[in-house]
């Protein structure tokens, strides 16, 4: 067993627990803290196979970014903190349904597909590409992930200004 | 304005409830009867000849062994129109009311001048005057769970407050 | 007790009789457990089996105690001298801690050239393999006086080389030296990676522990001056030296106090979070070309990526503190951190555009020629890009006027309001660590990174020389020490403006970033692309453009240096004589 | 709408509370804070309830008492001259102005004659004393924004002041100095030259400390709009001193009703006056926490005048009036005030013809001026409440007494 490899499980281990602890949690900020523990795990996940750049940008955007405006939404929200959330038998029902299904399909793809699916990414491949090929081989992708950006910027904007009398 | 000439005025327009008139000395003031007294308050602050638009000042006054507390409300008008942009003093006088010790009301006259508002928490707080259309009346400087009412000359102090021993030595 | 004074308070501690009972004691018992342990060590001499061992071990542990017992008679008897003496080893590690940060940082890479030279010399250029201790010791040890090339130009660090080994040199071979086989054995370690990546991280560590407490005494020291006043003065001697490390202690041994009702685990775990991404940034963060621990791709990245993590900490700190002040500053820190992240990644945008890369250390290296090709002097975009960065790395290290976090005057202490302690100096840590990050990487960016303002190449020569020149060369030209200073003068403008200027309120830092510094650093965004793209490099325009920005920054720097001369010379006259004549006298 | 009266909040703030009414759904809790009794910026032991939505203040309800120290029935229980060391401890950082109306008022009342080398003494600390309390609270107002240097420069001129105090009277901050029928004691040899010398020092600073703080562009943003007390409210809440004349009332009893000497004496009223006359910043209106603070600090300047003539003209002689041992507060009543460092500091005294009167009234500057508090801290920035606070500078000892 390598190193990497015992790095590997060690931290998928955490991220299984973190996982775990998001959806068991009762209180909505530990939720938060969880899902940080999460993310950051699956960053390091990241850096371990050496895609660097997509480990910073999930550290970004979703610890950094996307967490932070789900912890200040839950504290501007007082009505959700300090709750305990429960769940109830019917939903856990149903989320075990959509677990098992979604497990079986991973399951069913992993062994389906034979030997390692990414060869080692090589060294010299880094940013410059990533923006090479966003902008030539996926630029309508990026082009309309862009346009749905702004259609969720020109959203905020109307929501946030005063309404006229 | 000289305050014999407030006094006039006041008489004119309150008649017998203006009881007790001092216009001379290093404090003049008029007395007025505590049920007229919010109404005098009015007419001294909107009368264009007298126009007290602040009140300075409100005190008890406990007048033990004689059975009553005055309040004491001590007015000013100040107007523009001096030298150089001052302002002037245009009158000066004090009104008392006069209540008896124990129950006294008088009616508050936060309304009339909002500096009232505090001015006369401490009185019903210190002398235990109770003032009738209080916006606020709790007590200001003491606690809320405070027996009696220091100022007046009758107060026996406590042995102890909430458990803490006080000693008091002094009331000689 | 008329003539009570400090010096008998600090006697009565020690009561007249307690003293001298104290020293007897102790030194009685020393004596009976060293004769105990010569006794034991005789019998050791003699005893065979099992009774050899116990007696050893006896000795051993009589021995510790007997030396225990007779340091503390010693140290209760001497209680001033030592304590004196204690003060003054304490300043001299102090001191050589610094200077071994400006020195002694050299001799590890050396170490690593010697061992990698030796790697290479036992294989053969560009090959892989592992050294036993006694191949090593074959190799022998003496300094690399000359010969050795280094891996990258100006390659003077401690980095792990990411490359293969190649065109490397041989190290001079030493005659064998009694010392070599100690020396090989603790060079071998020093050819695995893991080694030098603990090492590295030993360091930062170290760095970040040093920069936090020589940084709070720092500020108190210029806060002082500031105010017409000492500041610390006491704690150590010099200057009140080491007053940051009685503060610590003093933190250490505080009570770990939590309110009623906060969220504990929370409550503990925020300083960590908060703590852990200012430390780790440091990975990321070149102090040179090749002092770095590790050189990623994207290094400006990783070092925004935690610095946003970063601020988690405080919001939770905040949230589980159970307090409605803290909560306020959670809440404060929440959306300042969201929206001045914004202008700061376009700012950071202008020098990752005009470079075309996310390396950090590739950036730097692009600024070598000289105080005009740094790149905040490339054009005026650049320049408005390196103050927007500065302001909006402000509001992103909590540091005034954003210190809207814990105001103090407002929010009490804000969220740092219900901690104490060790955990609060953590938060502390953190702060002052990141403030020094982003002054670092404000100096990276576009101020030249570790170069010095002359080119660098006019020391080329010296690079090959001997020890001297190319430490030297590391003073004058490149090195990590430029870095170092550059980013203590970015710390010090900060705890300038932080003791100069007033609070802004909660909206007017909203309005200042969303309404000023976003369009603003859009614009510049907008702008440097166009400069890019319509003047070319070497053109008319672009060589005005620099010279204009070049003489603006010199100019900056003479008029600071300048009034803070004028300042120096003038001081009596600017305080004034009243502050010092007092009258009567006292 | 009776909230729109809004006081010294631009409207973006009501817009947007209004509207977050209106949208039911986002409306978040109110929030309940006790700001202090133990608090960086309500200058010793006020506490302060706020109602607060967020960061916006609804309510301000200010809670007093915590330094109660029974004051007036000290002063009905020792004489006159017993009771000036009090004074000293209602307003702690004018003890100077404190003992001035007390003895005044027992002059008044008892009909002593002070001397004329001890009423230009008396000026002389008032003055003095004025510039010192000033200085506290300017610094301290810096403090409040978040500016801390100011506020050890205020302290490094004040110290000189103290020393002054302490080499004229032997204390450094209640100073029983100023007694009934003149002063304690003479000046010292050397007063006028240390104190001239002091004065040509200061003048200077104060404009200095404008450029510093006063027109810095943070300090203004956040202080000038902010609190603003229209005339006819500080006339009606009884504000006096700088917060009144900040409103644009030019009053002061050291003019208006002249007492002690200082009708001798030449220098200007400073109000508060709107944006953009000269050395106003735009943003300034009449009324508002940075008029206050400014009048403050012009207010310094005029104290060094009055202190300069007060120097030129100090006559010799005696420097204290001949005052029964024991001395019988006649029956009669007095209700005097002067011209404090906060305000308007009155003194009703009740005599019976006894050694101790019968009543002691103190009308506490700062308790009339933050009785205003609730009124204007109403839909502001918590930020906002300390800078009201800073500028209507109260000092707790005189509003709790």
């Amino acid at each position: 067993m390598t190193g990497e490899a015992i790095a590997f499980y060690l931290l998928a281990a955490v991220v299984t627990a973190f996982a775990l602890g998001c959806v068991l949690a009762s209180n909505i900020v530990r939720m938060a803290l969880c899902l940080l523990g999460t993310l950051g795990g699956v960053a390091l996940l990241y850096f371990l196979m050496a895609a660097n750049f997509l480990g910073a940008i999930q550290l970004i955007v979703y610890a950094g970014g996307t967490l932070i405006v789900i912890v200040f939404g839950v504290m501007l929200t007082s009505r959700a903190y300090g709750t305990k959330l429960r769940v109830r038998p019917l939903e856990m029902i149903g989320a075990a349904v959509v677990t098992l299904a979604l497990l079986a399909g991973l399951t069913a793809i992993l062994v389906r597909t034979a030997g390692p699916v990414v060869s080692p990414s090589t060294p010299d491949f880094g940013v410059a590409q990533i923006g090479t090929e966003l902008l030539s081989t996926y630029l309508v992708p990026f082009e309309v992930i862009s346009v749905l950006l702004l259609a969720v910027m020109i959203g905020a904007a109307y929501l946030v200004q005063p309404e006229k009398k | 304005m000289s305050p014999q000439e407030i006094a006039d005025i006041l008489k004119t327009q309150f008649g017998d409830a203006l009881t007790a008139v001092v216009a001379e000395g290093s404090h003049p003031h008029v007395t007025i009867a505590a049920e007229r007294w919010h109404e005098a308050a009015v007419f001294l602050r909107d009368d264009p000849r007298l126009q007290m638009n602040m009140l300075r000042c409100v005190s008890g006054l406990d007048l033990h062994p004689e059975p009553w507390i005055e309040v004491v409300y001590d007015l000013i008008s100040m107007q523009p129109g001096g030298q150089q942009g001052l302002w002037v003093n245009q009158s000066t006088i004090a009104v008392r009311v006069r209540v008896p010790r124990d129950g006294g009301h008088v009616a508050s006259v936060a309304d009339v001048w909002p500096a009232a508002d505090w001015h006369e928490r401490e009185a019903a707080d210190l002398f235990g005057v109770i003032f009738d259309g209080h916006p606020d009346p709790r007590r200001i400087l003491l606690p809320d769970d405070w027996i009696g009412h220091p100022l007046r000359k009758d107060y026996v102090f406590p042995t102890e407050y909430d458990g803490i021993p006080c000693a008091v030595t002094a009331e000689s | 007790m008329a003539n009570f004074t400090v010096e008998d308070a600090l006697r009565s501690r020690w009561s007249a009789s307690a003293k001298p009972r104290a020293v007897r004691t102790f030194a009685v018992l020393g004596i009976v457990l060293a004769v105990a342990a010569l006794g034991l060590g005789y019998l050791a001499s003699s005893a065979p089996g099992a009774g050899y061992w116990l007696a050893v071990l006896g000795t051993a542990l009589a021995g510790v105690a007997a030396m225990t017992c007779l340091g503390a008679a010693f140290v209760i008897q001497f209680s001033r001298l030592v304590g004196t003496w204690l003060f003054r080893l304490a300043f001299l590690i102090f001191v050589g801690g610094l200077v071994g940060i400006a020195l002694l940082a050299w001799v590890p890479a050396l170490l690593y050239e010697q061992v990698d030279a030796a790697v290479a010399d036992h294989y053969g250029a560009g090959a892989t393999g592992v050294l036993t201790v006694a191949d090593l010791e074959a190799v022998g040890w003496a300094l690399p006086t000359d010969s050795i090339e280094v891996r990258r130009q100006g390659a003077v660090g401690w980095a792990p080389p990411t490359d293969s080994i190649d065109g490397r040199g041989k190290a001079v071979v030493g005659s064998a030296h009694p010392t070599a086989s100690f020396l090989a054995y603790a060079l071998w370690p020093l050819q695995f990676r893991l080694t030098r990546d603990i090492l590295a991280l030993v360091g930062v560590v170290g760095f970040v522990s040093l920069l936090a407490m020589f940084t709070i005494w720092w500020e108190r020291k210029v806060a002082g001056r500031m105010q017409s006043r000492l500041g610390p003065m006491r704690v150590g001697g010099w200057h009140g030296w080491a007053q940051s490390m009685a503060d610590g202690i003093k933190l250490l041994q505080k009570e770990d106090i939590y309110l009623e009702g906060a969220d504990r685990p929370l409550f503990k775990l925020a300083p960590y979070i908060a703590f852990m991404p200012a430390l780790a940034l440091f990975l990321a963060l070149p102090f040179s070309a090749a002092w770095i621990c590790r050189d990623l791709d994207i290094g400006l990245l990783f070092i925004l990526a935690l610095a946003g993590i970063g601020v988690l900490g405080v919001i939770v700190a905040g949230w589980a503190s159970n307090n409605k002040w803290s909560l306020l500053g959670a809440m404060r820190e929440a959306c300042q951190m969201i929206s001045y992240e914004i202008p700061l990644g376009f700012a950071l945008l202008v020098p990752v555009m005009t470079t075309g890369t996310l390396r950090l250390t590739a950036i730097g290296e692009l600024q070598a020629g000289g105080f005009h090709t740094w790149l905040a002097f490339q054009s005026p975009f650049t320049l408005a890009a390196a103050v927007l960065f500065f302001t909006a790395t402000l509001a992103a290290c909590k540091r005034a006027p954003f210190d809207l976090p814990e105001a103090e005057s407002e929010l009490v202490a804000g969220v740092y309001t219900e901690y104490s302690g060790f955990r609060w100096s953590l938060f502390f840590f953190a702060e002052y660590a990141e403030m020094f990050a982003v002054g670092a990487l404000a100096a990276i960016l576009f101020f030249g990174a570790w170069y010095s303002p002359l080119p660098a190449n006019w020391g080329a020569a010296w690079l090959h020389g001997p020890l001297w020149q190319r430490a030297l060369y590391g003073i004058l030209f490149n090195g990590p020490l430029w870095l170092i200073f550059k980013g203590f003068f970015f710390l010090f403008v900060q705890i300038w403006l932080r003791w100069t200027l007033p609070r802004i309120r909660l909206d007017q830092v909203m309005y200042a970033c969303v309404q000023v510094m976003l369009p603003l650093s859009m614009l510049v965004l907008l702008g440097a692309t166009f400069w890019a793209l319509l003047v070319p490099h070497g053109s008319m325009l672009a060589v005005v453009a620099n010279l204009a920005c070049t003489a603006l920054g010199v100019g900056a720097v003479l008029a600071i240096i300048g009034i803070v001369f004028y300042g120096y010379s003038n001081r009596r006259q600017l305080v004034g004589t009243l502050a010092i004549e007092h009258w009567p006298g006292s | 709408m009776e909230d729109k009266v809004v006081h010294g909040q631009p409207d973006l703030l009501t817009d947007f509370d209004r509207q977050r009414v209106a949208a039911d759904d986002l409306r978040t809790e109110e929030l309940l804070i006790n700001m202090g009794p133990q608090h960086p910026s309500t200058h010793g032991v006020l506490r302060l309830m706020l109602r607060t939505d967020g960061e916006l203040v609804l309510e301000a309800i200010p809670h007093i008492g915590y330094l109660h120290r029974c004051a007036e029935k000290i002063g009905e229980n020792v004489t006159p001259v017993q009771f000036v060391p009090y004074t000293d401890r209602l307003d702690y950082l004018a003890g100077m102005n404190n003992n001035h109306g007390y003895s005044l008022a027992i002059e008044k009342l008892c009909g002593l004659e002070v001397p004329e080398r001890a009423r230009y003494i008396r000026v002389l600390m008032c003055e003095l004393n004025r510039i010192a309390s000033h200085l506290v609270s300017f610094g301290c107002y810096g403090l409040d924004m978040g500016a801390f240097t100011p506020f050890l420069y205020a302290f490094r001129e004040r110290e000189y002041i103290l020393d002054l105090f302490e080499a004229t009277c032997g204390q450094r901050l209640t100073y029983n100095y100023l007694s009934i029928g003149g002063v304690t004691q003479d000046l010292p040899g050397g007063f006028a030259d240390k104190l001239a010398h002091f004065l040509d020092y200061f003048e200077p600073k104060i404009d200095e400390y404008n450029n510093l703080l006063s027109y810095n562009y943070i300090f203004v943003k956040r202080t000038a709009g902010v609190g603003v007390v229209s005339a006819a409210d500080a006339l009606a809440y009884g504000l006096t001193g700088p917060c009144l004349r900040a409103s644009g009332v030019k009053w002061d009893l050291r003019r208006c009703v002249p007492y002690e000497i200082y009708d001798r004496f030449e220098f200007d009223i400073p109000i508060g006056i709107a944006g953009g006359a000269i050395g106003v910043p735009r943003e300034v209106v009449v009324g508002d926490s940075w008029s206050r603070y400014f009048v403050r600090m012009q207010e310094m300047k005029q104290s060094v005048r009055i202190l300069r003539q007060a120097l030129q003209q100090l006559p010799a002689g005696e420097f204290r009036a001949k005052v029964p041992a024991a001395l019988k507060v006649p029956a009669g009543e007095v209700y005097l005030e002067v011209e404090g460092a906060r305000g308007q500091l009155g003194y009703l005294i009740v005599g019976d013809g006894k050694k101790t009167p019968r009543r002691v009234k103190i009308r506490g500057p700062s308790f009339c001026n933050l009785s205003i508090a609730t009124h204007v801290c109403r839909r502001v920035l918590i930020a906002d409440v300390a800078a009201i606070l800073g500028s209507i500078d109260v000092v707790m000892g005189e509003v709790d007494r």
